[in-house]
């Protein structure tokens, strides 16, 4: 067990970037009461936006960090229109009729983008290698090695989650956001414009998926277009497990779930075919002795 | 519906036999029509149908025929059927294909009864649907056992492994009812995957059903017409499916309904009332369950083979959604929701690798258009509040 | 959303026009029309290999119906079984209930092989399979409808042990996807590796879209082998390359089939596909008889996608019903028949004789490496020469 | 003077029966006036109409001159009309600041923002104690105190208050109606609605009677509590 110090830093990545997918399923449950399936591939547009915009930036000859905030730039952008376009012209018309049909809907949604990207990006099917824009290599200590662009990204990552819950609970936009998810009439009555408000927290949401898709790629150097799918359960397990509609809970159940994958592998390797059977299992029990999550709905941070 | 409309006079009867051979003759043109042009022509013509109908009262006049005639309905269905069997009976996939739209409708009738009535979330239908299927499958490799029992045993064994999950779903509600049932799919079928014992990935391949020395496997010779072996599970999961559309119209229409209905709308005003709550979730979900393990026995037997790629998370979504664009809690709804969901990405093979994106576009057209599903759930109407 | 929705209207529009232009050049002589079914996975992770088959049986068709000698006029009909056995059932069911179509040419995965295989007996109806692999499909059951042009996997894991052994590697981990191909691939690479007496260090299983393989491969890093074999497809195969690399794993990878195809190297990356070893059923099309004809004319057809490592196959398997077809006429029975008793037919890949089960058994496997970001044959390539080393050479 | 309202016999409905048919009602500047009636009778079925929560079917509603049939409920909002919900309908899961941040959501100046809090507290010292704590865990009567005084953030020339003695001890609604005429008294326009028929005429300068729809009667408030015929209407509604 001489390596638990690297277990941790990955079971740490992995949480970080199931964590920021989980605060984007919370942050739409919490301002509509729905579940954004369409989420994680979002998250994969964002990534496959990256990548055209980080080719776009070479080919005009672009220092690597200027090709990397470009990047990160287009993702960001791209994502925040396509979740405010979602939220606008698909989840509105609908936001009246039962919440599985706005399940359904959204997993179409996501359906829809998946094989957009599959069939009409050049190569689509096939994993697209994203250029290494953060300093390569890093450092032992003991028989771990910490990877630098590991350890950037992390905190990269804890910092985009603490900017979102500043935006949350200190910033206009975050009270009005939350005034919405908590009385979506007196919060009109108050003078928020409800029509605004929500797709801008369905930008919010998708920009922290564009963020996760950039961390993604920069971490694992290769994209593919499906790889949101899984992502988006494991996000949305992570959110239900921290209790919907909490920040930190979303946080909580992200960390969980990396590490409950990463125990299981490192303690019994020989069982590694069994190490979603495993991490199932405990998330089912899980539920059933917090059926609202472990952190259940309470407090300031609602959304 | 106001009392006097109850005594007004009895209303013609003439819809429920267009209605009925338009259903049949619709059916019939969507599995055998293979030429996309005639294709599109054939469904554009159901479509303006279906929509005049609506549009000059067609559907509510059916209804009132419907509900004033039940054992007409039940006759002028039972010979359709028999009708659309013959027009079918030496096209081999096309029966394949209604079987197995059948089999789907019944899953989902189950579905209807746990998700549409009693409020309860189920993403794991499939994974039940695949536990009858390997039921069946372990047992027919055993042998010994009659075929009708192995079906019912999928069933059972259904009911059984739910059971395991009634203590987090009783406890779970909402969003967190799905997450029980989808980490018990994706477990279902991961498990599956990495478990050698029931064949792993490969799979199992198992014989027909032989139901009491009936082989199904073979072709009917009968008045001197060839059927194809595939009429014996047409009529098999027909039956199984008219007596779960029976059984769970009677369901909806009895005291049970009730219960149900006053679990999904409000449980703490049910709890108030003194409802066992518990005990009417158990019951709605044994009964999807088992309905899922039945036809998953029968599916199983017919395909003659059984993977854990057959039944994955994908495949419960796919039940789900036929509920959803079926309308939620209508038991009619998923007949023709599981025509669609089944036969459409059968039919759109000629655009090849374009088929999933135009499917999903397409759900997302209906469910835009329609946001209760193709048929909208009814307001209770109890024969006993009628009468007074 | 309106990018996507006229993304949406785009795909309808190339939909409707497809069929138009597939069906444009059956409609030109007055010759008796023949039917014959393509199958393979258009749709999810693996559709470039069934697209590619499908571009490459489609050219055969082409070029056959472009020959003024044919008795007949051939289409081919194209369905998708996504790689799922319950849909090859169905879209089986579907061909061979159709009599108009004499015969298929079907499957790249193997389990969907498996299922299909009875249905194409009780049906009568002959068929090739173009690429699946595992043994069962040919040798579970003796079905005379069942022939198949691609090799099976034990071939290419024989091959592979001896190799490596030869090389003097000893200590191995294997990495495999947790599907019925990655399965099999270890079990063969398991048997012959201790059958050379080399040391497994550990065996991983994870499903084909994990993406996230820190866990086991600080595991690997912990075990230090010198050989990581990888049975499973290129998603996962490159994956497992990068990802070697982030954690400075200095281990010789060593694949089979399922990563044969540029999209590998593209995906790894030139620099840390460089070096990686496959074991693979067929010669390069440089050196296959045909094959400059093969890629001079699928170039010409102008199709956008590559053929993949299987797409001659799947030309030869087209070529090689149709040719039947000319010479029994269009009949299910006489075509089994024929196609029975194959022996050294020549073909775009070399000669092609069936065993008494149906199973091509030319031996063509072929040892690769990665050359400057290009597939080369082992005995050309600068490693033979010693100019370029293999990692971790002990 | 500002904060006329005036309402021109609109018609509501929801789903299809009407709730308010031919409703004219005309809020003087600077005056309270109240409108009375029992449950059902539809009076919060009035305020939503005015805030367009639920647009009348017919009829026109204008605020200082100015019509308000095509605008949404926050650009109505933005023209000076404050609400004080009925239940009073705070944001539980913030706290007091933030709820009252909220009534100024519209302001963009956190110096104004900053003054009006001042203003407020200075009203309800308890407030000031309670910043921090979340609104749901406060009594009622303190909720209450939240509710005005994010209506009060708004600085509305017209405050519209459904009624605001529902669920609170008879202190509390003495304390709340006096507030209500201080305010009054700094030129605040004022549309009370509530069933507390003594306690309302007594602070409101004119009042109508809503019953079943239809206003029944109108007049000076001195008048309407000497009308047996009201009183009588009025209650008689209520049973």
């Amino acid at each position: 067990m001489g390596m638990i110090g690297q277990h941790l830093l990955n079971g740490l990545m992995q949480g970080t970037i199931y964590g920021l997918v989980a605060m984007g399923f919370t942050i739409f449950f919490g301002v509509m009461n729905v579940i954004k399936f369409s989420h994680g591939d979002v998250l994969t547009l964002g990534a496959f936006g990256g990548l055209v915009a980080v080719w776009a930036a070479n080919a005009l000859g672009l220092s690597v960090p200027l090709q990397f905030i470009v990047a990160l730039c287009v993702a960001m952008a791209l994502t925040a229109v396509v979740g405010a376009g979602i939220s606008h012209f698909l989840i509105m018309p609908l936001r009246n009729a039962p919440p599985l049909n706005m399940l359904l809907m959204t997993m179409m949604v996501g359906t829809a983008i998946r094989e957009a990207i599959r069939l009409f990006f050049p190569n689509g099917t096939n994993p697209q290698r994203f250029p290494e824009l953060l300093p390569a290599g890093g450092f032992n200590i003991g028989p771990s090695f910490f990877r630098t662009d590991a350890i950037i990204l992390i905190i990269a990552g804890a910092a985009s989650i603490g900017a979102v819950y500043w935006i949350i609970n200190h910033s206009k936009f975050g009270l009005a956001m939350r005034a919405v998810a908590e009385d979506t009439e007196t919060a009109r009555v108050m003078g928020i414009n409800f029509g605004r408000i929500i797709p801008l927290t369905f930008a919010l949401g998708s920009i922290t998926a564009g963020f996760a898709g950039m961390i993604y790629a920069l971490y694992y150097s290769e994209i593919n277009y499906s790889m949101g799918l899984l992502l988006a359960v494991i996000g949305f397990t992570a959110a239900i497990v921290g209790g919907l509609g909490n920040i930190w809970g979303a946080i909580i159940g992200g960390y969980l779930f990396a590490g409950l994958q990463t125990f299981v592998v490192a303690a019994m390797p020989s069982m590694s075919d069994y190490k979603n059977v495993f991490a199932f299992v405990l998330i089912i029990v899980l539920i059933t002795w917090r059926p609202t999550g472990l952190l259940a709905e309470r407090g300031s941070e609602r959304v | 519906m106001t009392p006097s409309s109850r005594t007004l006079a009895r209303g013609p009867v003439w819809p429920l036999f267009v209605a009925v051979a338009f259903a049949a003759v619709a059916l019939t043109a969507l599995v055998l029509i293979e030429n996309q042009k005639l294709l599109g022509a054939a469904l554009a013509i159901t479509a303006a149908f279906c929509f005049c109908a609506a549009r000059f009262g067609g559907v509510a006049a059916t209804e009132v025929a419907a509900s004033e005639n039940p054992w007409l309905l039940r006759g002028l269905i039972t010979v359709a059927s028999l009708a659309v069997i013959f027009v079918l009976r030496d096209d081999n996939f096309g029966l394949l294909m209604l079987a197995t739209v059948l089999i789907y409708a019944t899953i989902c009738l189950g579905l209807t009864v746990q998700m549409g009535y009693a409020g309860l979330t189920n993403f794991a239908a499939a994974a039940f649907a695949g536990t009858g299927g390997y039921t069946a499958a372990m047992l027919g490799q055993q042998g010994g056992l009659p075929d009708a029992l192995v079906l019912v045993c999928g069933g059972l064994v259904a009911v059984f492994i739910g059971s395991l999950l009634i203590l987090p779903v009783l406890r779970t509600r909402g969003h967190y009812g799905a997450l029980t049932t989808m980490a018990f799919g994706v477990m279902f079928n991961v498990f599956l995957d990495a478990n050698d014992f029931f064949g792993g990935p490969q799979g199992l391949k198992l014989p027909g059903i032989n139901l009491f020395g009936w082989d199904f496997t073979n072709d009917i010779h009968i008045f001197g017409l060839v059927l194809s072996s595939y009429v014996n599970y047409v009529i098999l999961t027909g039956i199984l499916t008219a007596l779960a559309m029976i059984f769970v119209g009677l369901l909806d229409r009895s005291w049970v309904g009730v219960w149900f209905d006053v679990v999904r709308l409000d449980e703490t005003a049910a709890s108030v009332f003194g409802l066992k709550i518990a005990y009417w979730k158990v019951l709605a979900f044994t009964i999807g369950n088992f309905l899922a393990g039945l036809m998953g026995a029968v599916y199983a037997k017919m395909t003659g083979f059984i993977a854990p790629a057959n039944f994955t998370f994908g495949d419960s979504l796919v039940m789900v959604s036929i509920v959803i664009l079926g309308g939620i809690g209508n038991r009619w709804g998923v007949l023709p929701a599981a025509l669609i969901v089944v036969l459409l990405p059968e039919k759109l093979q000629f655009i090849q690798e374009y088929r999933l994106i135009f499917y999903a576009v397409l759900v997302i057209a209906i469910l835009t258009m329609r946001p209760d599903g193709l048929v909208a759930r009814r307001v209770r109407k109890l024969r006993a509040e009628a009468s007074a | 959303m309106g990018t996507i929705t006229k993304r949406g209207l785009a795909a309808l529009a190339v939909a409707s026009v497809l069929p138009l232009a597939f069906g444009s050049f059956s409609a030109a002589f007055a010759k008796d029309k023949v039917k014959i079914a393509f199958v393979g996975p258009l749709t999810g992770a693996i559709s470039p290999h069934g697209i590619g088959g499908r571009n490459s049986a489609e050219l055969a068709v082409k070029l056959m119906n472009a020959e003024p000698n044919t008795k007949y006029e051939y289409e081919l009909v194209v369905l998708d079984d996504e790689c799922k056995p319950n849909v090859g059932v169905q879209v089986v069911t579907k061909i061979a209930s159709d009599r108009s179509i004499i015969a298929a040419i079907p499957h790249y995965c193997s389990a969907t092989a498996i299922a299909t295989v009875d249905i194409f007996n009780r049906f009568k109806m002959p068929m090739v399979v173009w690429a699946a692999v595992l043994p069962e499909i040919t040798y579970a059951k003796k079905y005379p409808e069942v022939h198949r042009v691609s090799g099976i996997l034990i071939g290419q894991n024989r091959i592979g042990a001896q190799f490596m052994k030869a090389r003097g590697y000893k200590k191995f981990v294997s990495f495999a996807d947790s599907t019925d191909y990655g399965k099999s691939m270890n079990k063969y690479f398991t048997q012959f590796t201790l059958e050379n007496g080399s040391e497994i260090l550990g065996s991983f299983s994870v499903p084909p879209d994990q993406q996230d393989l820190s866990a086991e491969l600080t595991k690997i890093k912990e075990l230090n082998p010198e050989v990581i074999y990888f049975g499973g497809l290129t998603p996962l195969g490159a994956r497992l390359r990068t990802q070697m690399a982030k954690f400075g794993i200095n281990a010789q990878l060593e694949g089979n089939s399922g990563i044969m195809g540029d999209a590998f190297v593209n995906a790894a990356g030139p620099e840390l596909a460089e070096g990686t070893l496959t074991f693979f059923d067929s010669p390069p099309l440089s050196k296959m008889p045909g094959g400059k004809m093969f890629s001079d004319a699928y170039k010409a057809a102008g199709y956008s996608e590559p053929p993949e490592a299987y797409g001659p196959f799947a030309y030869v398997a087209t070529r090689l019903v149709m040719e039947t077809i000319e010479k029994v006429g269009p009949d299910r029975a006489k075509v089994t028949a024929d196609l029975g008793d194959v022996k050294d037919r020549p073909s775009i890949v070399g000669p092609v004789t069936f065993d008494d089960h149906g199973q091509n058994i030319t031996p063509l496997t072929t040892s690769y490496v990665v050359q400057d970001g290009k597939w080369v044959v082992w005995e050309e390539s600068e490693y033979v020469s010693g100019k370029r080393k293999l990692k971790n050479l002990p | 003077m500002s904060g006329h309202l005036t309402v021109e016999n609109i018609f509501t409905a929801y789903d299809r029966a009407d709730v308010l048919s031919g409703i004219s009602i005309d809020v003087q500047p600077g005056k309270i006036t109240c409108i009375l009636g029992s449950n059902g009778a539809g009076k919060s079925t009035l305020i939503r109409s005015i805030l367009r929560l639920t647009p009348p079917r017919a009829g026109s509603i204008a605020f200082e001159g100015k019509t308000l049939d095509q605008m949404a409920t926050h650009e109505i909002v933005g023209l000076g009309i404050a609400c004080i919900p009925e239940g009073r309908r705070i944001f539980a899961k913030m706290t007091v600041e933030e709820n009252l941040r909220v009534g100024a959501y519209l302001v963009n100046a956190e110096k104004t923002v900053k003054a009006r809090l001042g203003k407020v507290y200075e009203v309800f010292p308890r407030l000031k104690e309670r910043a921090k704590q979340l609104a749901g865990t406060m009594s009622g009567g303190e909720q209450a105190m939240v509710s005005i005084g994010r209506g009060m953030m708004t600085d509305p020339k017209l405050l519209i208050i459904d009624e605001p003695s529902l669920g609170l001890s008879p202190l509390f609604v003495q304390e709340n109606f006096n507030i209500v005429r201080r305010l009054n008294e700094t030129g605040v326009t004022v549309l009370l609605v509530e069933q507390n028929v003594n306690q309302t005429l007594a602070i409101a300068h004119y009042g109508y009677v809503l019953s079943q729809g239809k206003i029944i009667v109108q007049g000076e408030s001195e008048m309407l509590a000497k009308n047996e015929e009201v009183q009588s209407a009025y209650f008689g509604g209520a049973h």
